[in-house]
């Protein structure tokens, strides 16, 4: 190792629940942690979701604990709304320049008071939402984000546009919004690093045999969640984004690009069968009359009380699953035909659908690639990332001093991501603990927070 | 003779009465020599042959349910040789017993007061659990020894295993140990609770034949030189298919099927000239006698 | 009069939808005390926080109600933002309006606001009543027992043990590894992971800080988090090997428990249509991973157990108890489609020549690689797999009939095979329910640990400082069981991290003065946290056993036992608020 | 031909009826086939046990009251007694029996049978048959 002392303090990269989970394990246990996301606020996908199944806890309702835990907490450093740029050193000494991008609000003045966001004239289509719902050009994720500051979108800025604006400006109480604000970059040191990029959907435009994404009453499973949430664009009332109708009948079609090696998805994404299965009964439980249908290769319901959960969803609210693989849909008057097939009736099925949900392949979150190319860390041919062995070092990576967790390094479900970001806490924690320095006079400090 | 010591109502069901015959004299001579005294019912009708099974048929439960009534006034347990009239009383009774609404209903319909407090037996659990097999055992006098019989239930007193089955319905067992009470010697094979197609031998004379033949060629390679069961449609579907199937598989060898209580008759040394021998299409007396003399 | 702020939360819709929370913040607005009465969207939110901070110094709240959701969500958030305004967090309580009222009672709004008032009302006589408490600061034994001697057990001794805290690792059999050491490889590192297994065995029986109990039992476990007392009993220790001694019993005493007790196969014996254990050519899945181990007794050789001939034709039946709640066990056993796969490639690579059939209803191939490993099995080792469940399984002629069918044809299928493998379901261990209870922790409807919280707590059990690793909480793979092993020696060394144990101070006490020593709350105690003063005739209560939960207050003759901010008073006034 | 699908088709009188009569919750049926894989009969019939099954829960109720199916079904229970499901087809299939004698009458005419056959075959075969395949 080097001369210096290592550095007992952590760099996590994502700040999703996988990121957060390890974040606030280390933190716990007396370490520092700095906590970067690309987003302005953490939370990461889990924050879009409506309920979480076997359970139907409400998503937001067990996450906003975490996130204001993490959010408050004095060992953890939130670097959000930024990216990694570089990563120098190694293991004991890692420095990572990262790069902040311009929220044009000044976050230390700010108060969160929300009044630039309610009074800015421009409003666009919202990545949050899916595309199912619309923020304003100044903008935070959600009312409960963490941290509750808002930022700036440039593309669709009046001012950045060249119109006469600064509304914002105006109406900030506290003078925080700066129209003039550069990014910047600021270097952090770590002893070892956590990557947890999660995961993103792998885009509709690639299925042509589904509309390429350029049906509007088609939509993927991230977007169902949306409009499944309570705080969504629908405040959780199932419509079709078309003309606002409620849907009757809705088709969910599995493997929209998982398990076709022909797309380059060979892998099955894991979490579809349990979502997809999740979204057919919330979606009876809003729309009683509704009908729904499950398209599927194989049901893969292996977890605690998954298995009861989709027994639930076939026999309580009499979903139909039709084992078999959808071969195209198409739009037919105001109608989405689904052609589809049941290979165990060996019938060719059309349903006329109202809406249709694709459960589209996970790939790795955005950045992970160039992230993981970055610390020499290897990935696999859809871009996850690899295990130092598979069976038995799940969170450990090729690189000394670098561990991971969640969906980046294979699709998983939150419980799974949650015991692995754990797990990749307890190896950031025996690691330092090696390098003989005991946080414990830091600990103690800890105990009398209470 | 044995005095009685064992005296319980008895049912033989229509079957019994007519095509059976052999079945019913045997089973009666057999028990009276164990000590049992069959009592029949004095007015008894027809079981149904079928349990109705649609939730809304409760019409058809009450033939069976008039059977418990009468037994249930003669004493608290019946004895069933047929095993179809065995599965119908049964799961009529649980039926009674457990479902308020068919109770209800069927004693207005059948002006009764029955609250399904009978046990009903088959008369093979009724030796077993009863008389014991070891008390059978002590009884022969004629043993079937170095008779390879397979024993073969049928589905009545297997299926639906909660409702009827006192055996293990995917391996039963108590044929096979009557028959070694008997001094024969029981053959394993897999298909002792196959159904041999029931009624439909009526209206596919095909499918029956082909059920039959897996069961008994799967005995047959097993080693069995005759099959002895409790069944009496089982009995006829087994025996006079051998015909249809001779005439579908070349070479078929034709086995004999007995009822149990027939090979019970001989090996307690009774006579067996009434058993009824004229009814089995395959004869089976060449068989039984290289049981040894007495 | 007490100042007392009362904070509503709409909870999104989830409270609000139900109960008129304006109409409650006007009503408790005007209740004796009540100093404030505000209402906000997500109270938890950082600007729902920042209400409660303000409202506390602007008005100088002496007393914090949030009417929320339950208070195991949110209790330790608000009252650290209590805090955090300089307010004691003990002054700070939960009314629990969306559990306990608008989610039990959507159909009825009217009622349902009505009762939401008076939770609300009753919570703020129990404020009023508040003391200002300080947690406790109690000992900590920095020492972990690992209870299972299998991969788990092994990886989270190896976490804790590498960060310098000794454990003590027990194991009920005479060796290491559990299941795992009867495997013959893993799908995803086939031959390689027995060595990898050794060596791992041999990193935890040569670690410095890591004591190995094998033959070794839990008897009973008293005490909590930071402070367990721990009674094992240890079989025929090697210091005896020849004679039959007596079982030593002794006590340990550890902070923090990792249970990893983990799985069991059903018993095939239970699966009449199969067979039920007759026939000798019809085994488990453990038995033919035995089968094919180097270090089996075959040597890894395939061979039949009847006769030692080499199988031509193996089919697997999987499914064989799982996804059965009519006669065996509901759940997926989540482990089968994966080892039969890999079995079946095991058995090509031994048997080029021979067939192996697969018997499936879905392939659950979800994991990492697991898709790509399966469609290797059916494209390159020619694997037949059909979807259908057998039905039955018997012997004829030294051959195993498999009677199944292809769902996929409708066609109805007859094997004649030479050896069946059943996949039969993953069950607990058989001491899994027995020590739950030792250790009282909870145990779901089939004896699998239950967790904390499914999603987001998959380590903890609720029992502080228990925690949970590998398929004991549920069936998993090794890559799932070590993250889950890691992940649980991470909270142990997060609690170990501490200098005290901290313990909240809702706990009992005893009045000397009125306690006449009877000793009748010490044989309520549930917890072993009474007992009688070493001189004096009165009791008293170890302050690092009591769980606050009043039976000693319940039995007590002399009402010489409380609880903190919780006394009779306290109740009285609660009662008469809703009353 | 594509089966068109919907909440309609899905929802037919006559699904709903045979639900209510066998007691049956269709959907139960998750399709492993094991009352195919055990049915004794399955090799004379037209349509597996199972396939009978999945076209009700599709609403394609015509093919199986046109199939020969439930006809060679003689209610062994071999199905239900290792239904993981705990479904009891013969219900099922009694109930479909039910629905095609009320609307087509007679399946069989026992006036037919021979003479030897009337002297031969059991009693209780033909009670079953009068009860099973008559209106």
């Amino acid at each position: 190792m080097q001369d210096k002392e290592p550095i007992t303090r952590a760099l996590i990269i994502g700040a999703g629940i996988a990121g957060m989970q390890a974040a606030l394990d280390i933190a716990n246990s007396g370490y520092e942690v700095v906590l970067v996301d690309k987003l302005p606020s953490i939370g990461g996908r889990m924050a879009q979701l409506s309920e979480t199944f076997p359970t139907l806890d409400c998503a937001q309702c067990i996450l906003t604990p975490r996130t204001v835990e993490v959010g408050h907490h004095d060992r953890i450093k939130l670097v959000t709304y930024s990216e990694v740029e570089e990563v120098a050193g190694q293991v004991g000494d890692f420095r990572v320049r990262i790069r902040r991008h311009p929220a044009y609000v000044n976050w230390d003045a700010c108060t969160g008071c929300g009044l630039c966001q309610e009074k800015c004239p421009k409003r666009v289509v919202s990545d949050f939402e899916r595309g199912l719902g619309r923020r304003k050009a100044i903008y935070t994720l959600s009312p409960q984000a963490v941290p509750n500051r808002p930022v700036l979108d440039r593309e669709s800025c009046l001012h950045f546009q060249g119109d006469r604006c600064r509304v914002c400006e105006k109406v900030c109480p506290v003078g925080a919004i700066d129209l003039e604000q550069e990014g910047n970059t600021i270097e952090e040191r770590a002893g070892c690093i956590v990557m947890a990029t999660g995961y993103d959907l792998y885009s509709m435009d690639r299925l042509g045999e589904y509309g390429h994404g350029d049906l509007a009453n088609v939509i993927d499973g991230l977007a169902f969640e949306r409009m499944l949430s309570a705080s969504g664009p629908t405040a959780g009332k199932i419509l079709r984004p078309s003309d606002g109708a409620e849907p009757k009948e809705v088709v969910f079609v599995q493997c929209a690009g998982s398990r076709d090696p022909e797309l380059g998805v060979p892998y099955c994404s894991k979490i579809c069968c349990m979502s997809t299965a999740k979204h057919a009964m919330l979606y009876k439980h809003r729309v009683p009359d509704g009908q729904a249908y499950v398209f599927y290769i194989d049901v893969r319901s292996a977890g605690k009380h998954y298995e009861e959960f989709v027994v639930r969803t076939v026999e309580e609210n009499r979903t139909i699953y039709l084992r078999g693989k959808v071969s195209r849909v198409f739009e037919e008057g105001d109608k989405v035909a689904v052609w589809g097939v049941d290979t165990l009736s060996d019938r060719q099925v059309e349903i006329s659908a109202d809406l249709v949900v694709l459960a589209t392949p996970m790939i790795p979150g955005g950045g992970t690639v160039q992230l993981a190319k970055m610390l020499g860390l290897h990935a696999d041919e859809a871009g996850f990332l690899s295990e130092f062995d598979a069976s038995m070092q799940p969170v450990e990576t090729l690189r000394a001093g670098v561990f991971m967790a969640g969906a980046c390094v294979g699709p998983k479900d939150i419980p799974e991501t949650v015991a692995q970001a754990s797990g990749a806490a307890a190896k950031v924690l025996s690691t330092f603990a090696r390098w003989g320095k005991v946080a414990e006079g830091e600990a103690a400090a800890r105990a009398e927070d209470l | 003779m044995e005095t009685s010591q064992l005296r319980i109502p008895y049912f033989p069901g229509c079957t019994l009465n007519t095509t059976a015959k052999g079945f019913d004299t045997s089973l009666r001579a057999s028990a009276q020599a164990l000590g049992v005294e069959l009592v029949e019912l004095p007015e008894w009708n027809c079981c149904g042959a079928t349990f109705p099974l649609l939730a809304d048929n409760i019409l058809d439960l009450a033939g069976p349910a008039s059977v418990l009534v009468a037994a249930r006034e003669m004493g608290e347990r019946l004895a069933v040789a047929c095993t179809t009239c065995y599965n119908v009383l049964r799961r009529t009774n649980l039926a009674i017993q457990t479902d308020e609404d068919k109770r209800q209903k069927l004693n207005l319909f059948i002006e009764a007061q029955y609250e399904g407090d009978l046990q009903v037996l088959d008369f093979l659990q009724v030796l077993r659990d009863e008389v014991g097999f070891e008390k059978v055992a002590r009884t022969v006098k004629r043993p079937l020894t170095g008779l390879k019989a397979a024993a073969y239930y049928g589905c009545m007193v297997l299926r639906p295993a909660s409702e009827v089955a006192y055996d293990d319905p995917e391996n039963p067992r108590a044929l096979d140990d009557l028959l070694m009470a008997l001094g024969a010697e029981p053959i394993e094979y897999a298909h002792k609770g196959e159904c041999c197609g029931s009624y439909l031998a009526v209206v596919s004379a095909q499918a029956a034949a082909e059920m039959t033949y897996s069961i008994l060629s799967s005995a047959q390679k097993n080693g069995a030189q005759l099959i002895a069961t409790n069944c009496p449609l089982c009995q006829f579907n087994l025996d006079s298919q051998q015909a249809e199937i001779g005439r579908r598989h070349t070479g078929y060898q034709t086995i004999p099927v007995l009822y149990f209580s027939q090979l019970l008759g001989i090996a307690l040394g009774l006579d067996a000239d009434d058993f009824d021998w004229e009814k089995h299409s395959v004869d089976p007396r060449p068989v039984l006698e290289l049981v040894e003399p007495r | 009069m007490k100042r007392i702020g009362v904070f509503l939360c709409h909870c999104g819709l989830n409270i609000a939808d139900t109960v008129d929370i304006e109409r409650v913040a006007e009503e408790i607005g005007q209740y004796p005390g009540v100093t404030c009465a505000v209402d906000y969207r997500y109270m938890c939110s950082d600007p729902g926080q920042q209400i409660i901070k303000d409202a506390i110094r602007e008005h100088g709240l002496e007393g914090v109600v949030v009417a929320a959701c339950s208070p195991s969500m949110h209790e330790a958030t608000f009252r650290k933002t209590a805090a955090s305004a300089q307010l004691n967090p003990y002054q700070c309580e939960i009314a629990n309006i969306r559990e306990q009222c608008s989610w039990v009672h959507q159909e009825t709004k009217a009622e349902a606001t009505a009762k939401a008032v008076g939770i609300v009302q009753t919570v703020v006589e129990k404020v009023r009543h508040n003391e200002s408490l300080a947690p406790l600061a109690l000992p900590l034994t920095k020492r972990a027992m690992v209870i299972g001697g299998g991969v788990a057990g092994l990886q989270a001794a190896l976490d804790i043990a590498d960060a310098g805290h000794p454990v003590i690792l027990v194991e009920k059999e005479a060796s290491l590894g559990g299941h795992a050491a009867q495997l013959s490889g893993t799908y995803l590192g086939l031959d390689t992971f027995p060595e990898i297994l050794n060596s791992m065995i041999r990193r935890v029986q040569e670690h410095p800080h890591i004591q190995v109990q094998t033959q070794t039992e839990v008897q009973h476990a008293a005490g909590f988090v930071g402070n367990f007392t721990v009674e094992v009993q240890q079989h025929n220790s090697s210091a005896s090997e020849n004679c039959l001694s007596n079982p030593v019993t002794y006590t340990l005493d550890v902070g923090a428990i990792v249970v990893a007790t983990g799985y069991e196969l059903y018993a095939k014996e239970k699966l009449g249509e199969y067979g039920g254990g007759r026939y000798p050519n019809v085994v488990d899945g453990l038995q033919f991973e035995q089968m094919l181990a180097l270090t089996g007794p075959t040597g890894g050789a395939v061979r039949r157990p009847s006769d030692g001939s080499v199988p031509e034709n193996v089919v697997f039946v999987q499914c064989a108890g799982s996804r059965d709640p009519q006669f065996h066990k509901p759940y997926c056993s989540k482990i089968c489609c994966m080892y039969v796969a890999k079995q079946a490639i095991s058995y090509k690579k031994r048997v080029p020549q021979g067939q192996a059939c697969v018997f499936y209803i879905d392939i659950r191939s979800a994991g990492k690689n697991h898709e790509e490993f399966v469609q290797r099995a059916i494209d390159e080792y020619n694997v037949l797999y059909l979807r259908g469940k057998v039905s039955k399984v018997f012997e004829e002629n030294g051959k195993v009939m498999v009677w199944g069918v292809d769902t996929l044809t409708g066609v109805t299928v007859e094997v004649v095979a030479d050896l069946v493998v059943l996949a039969t379901a993953a069950i607990p261990s058989a001491q899994a329910r027995d020590l739950a209870q030792r250790l009282r922790i909870a145990v779901d409807e089939h004896g699998f640990f239950t967790e904390a919280h499914p999603k987001l707590r998959p380590v903890e059990s609720l029992t502080p400082g228990i925690f949970l690793a590998g398929a004991g909480q549920f069936p998993k793979d090794i890559p799932e069981t070590v993250s889950q092993a890691s992940a649980a020696a991470a909270k142990v060394l997060q609690l170990f991290s501490q200098r005290d144990m901290i313990q909240e101070p809702g706990i009992a006490w005893v009045d000397e003065e009125l306690c006449s020593g009877c000793g009748l709350c010490i044989a309520a105690c549930p917890y072993e946290a009474r007992a009688m003063h070493q001189r004096l005739p009165v009791a008293v209560v170890h302050q690092a056993l009591c769980q606050g939960c009043s039976a000693c207050v319940a039995v007590c003759p002399d009402k010489a036992c409380s609880v903190h901010n919780s006394d009779t008073a306290q109740m009285l006034a609660m009662l008469e608020a809703l009353l | 031909m594509r089966a068109r699908m919907s909440a309609e088709t899905l929802t037919s009188e006559l699904t709903r009826r045979i639900e209510e009569i066998s007691g049956e919750n269709l959907l139960k049926c998750y399709q492993c086939g094991m009352c195919a894989a055990g049915c004794p009969a399955a090799f004379a019939m037209d349509m597996l046990p199972s396939q009978a099954i999945r076209f009700l829960q599709l609403g394609l109720v015509e093919e199986v009251l046109n199939s020969d199916t439930p006809w060679l079904c003689a209610a062994c229970q071999t199905c239900y007694a290792r239904c993981p499901k705990g479904l009891d087809l013969s219900r099922i299939m009694e109930a479909i029996r039910e629905i095609v004698l009320q609307e087509r009458g007679d399946y069989i005419d026992l006036g037919d049978l021979s003479p030897r056959d009337l002297a031969e075959i059991p009693q209780q075969a033909f009670i079953a048959c009068f009860r099973k395949y008559t209106a």
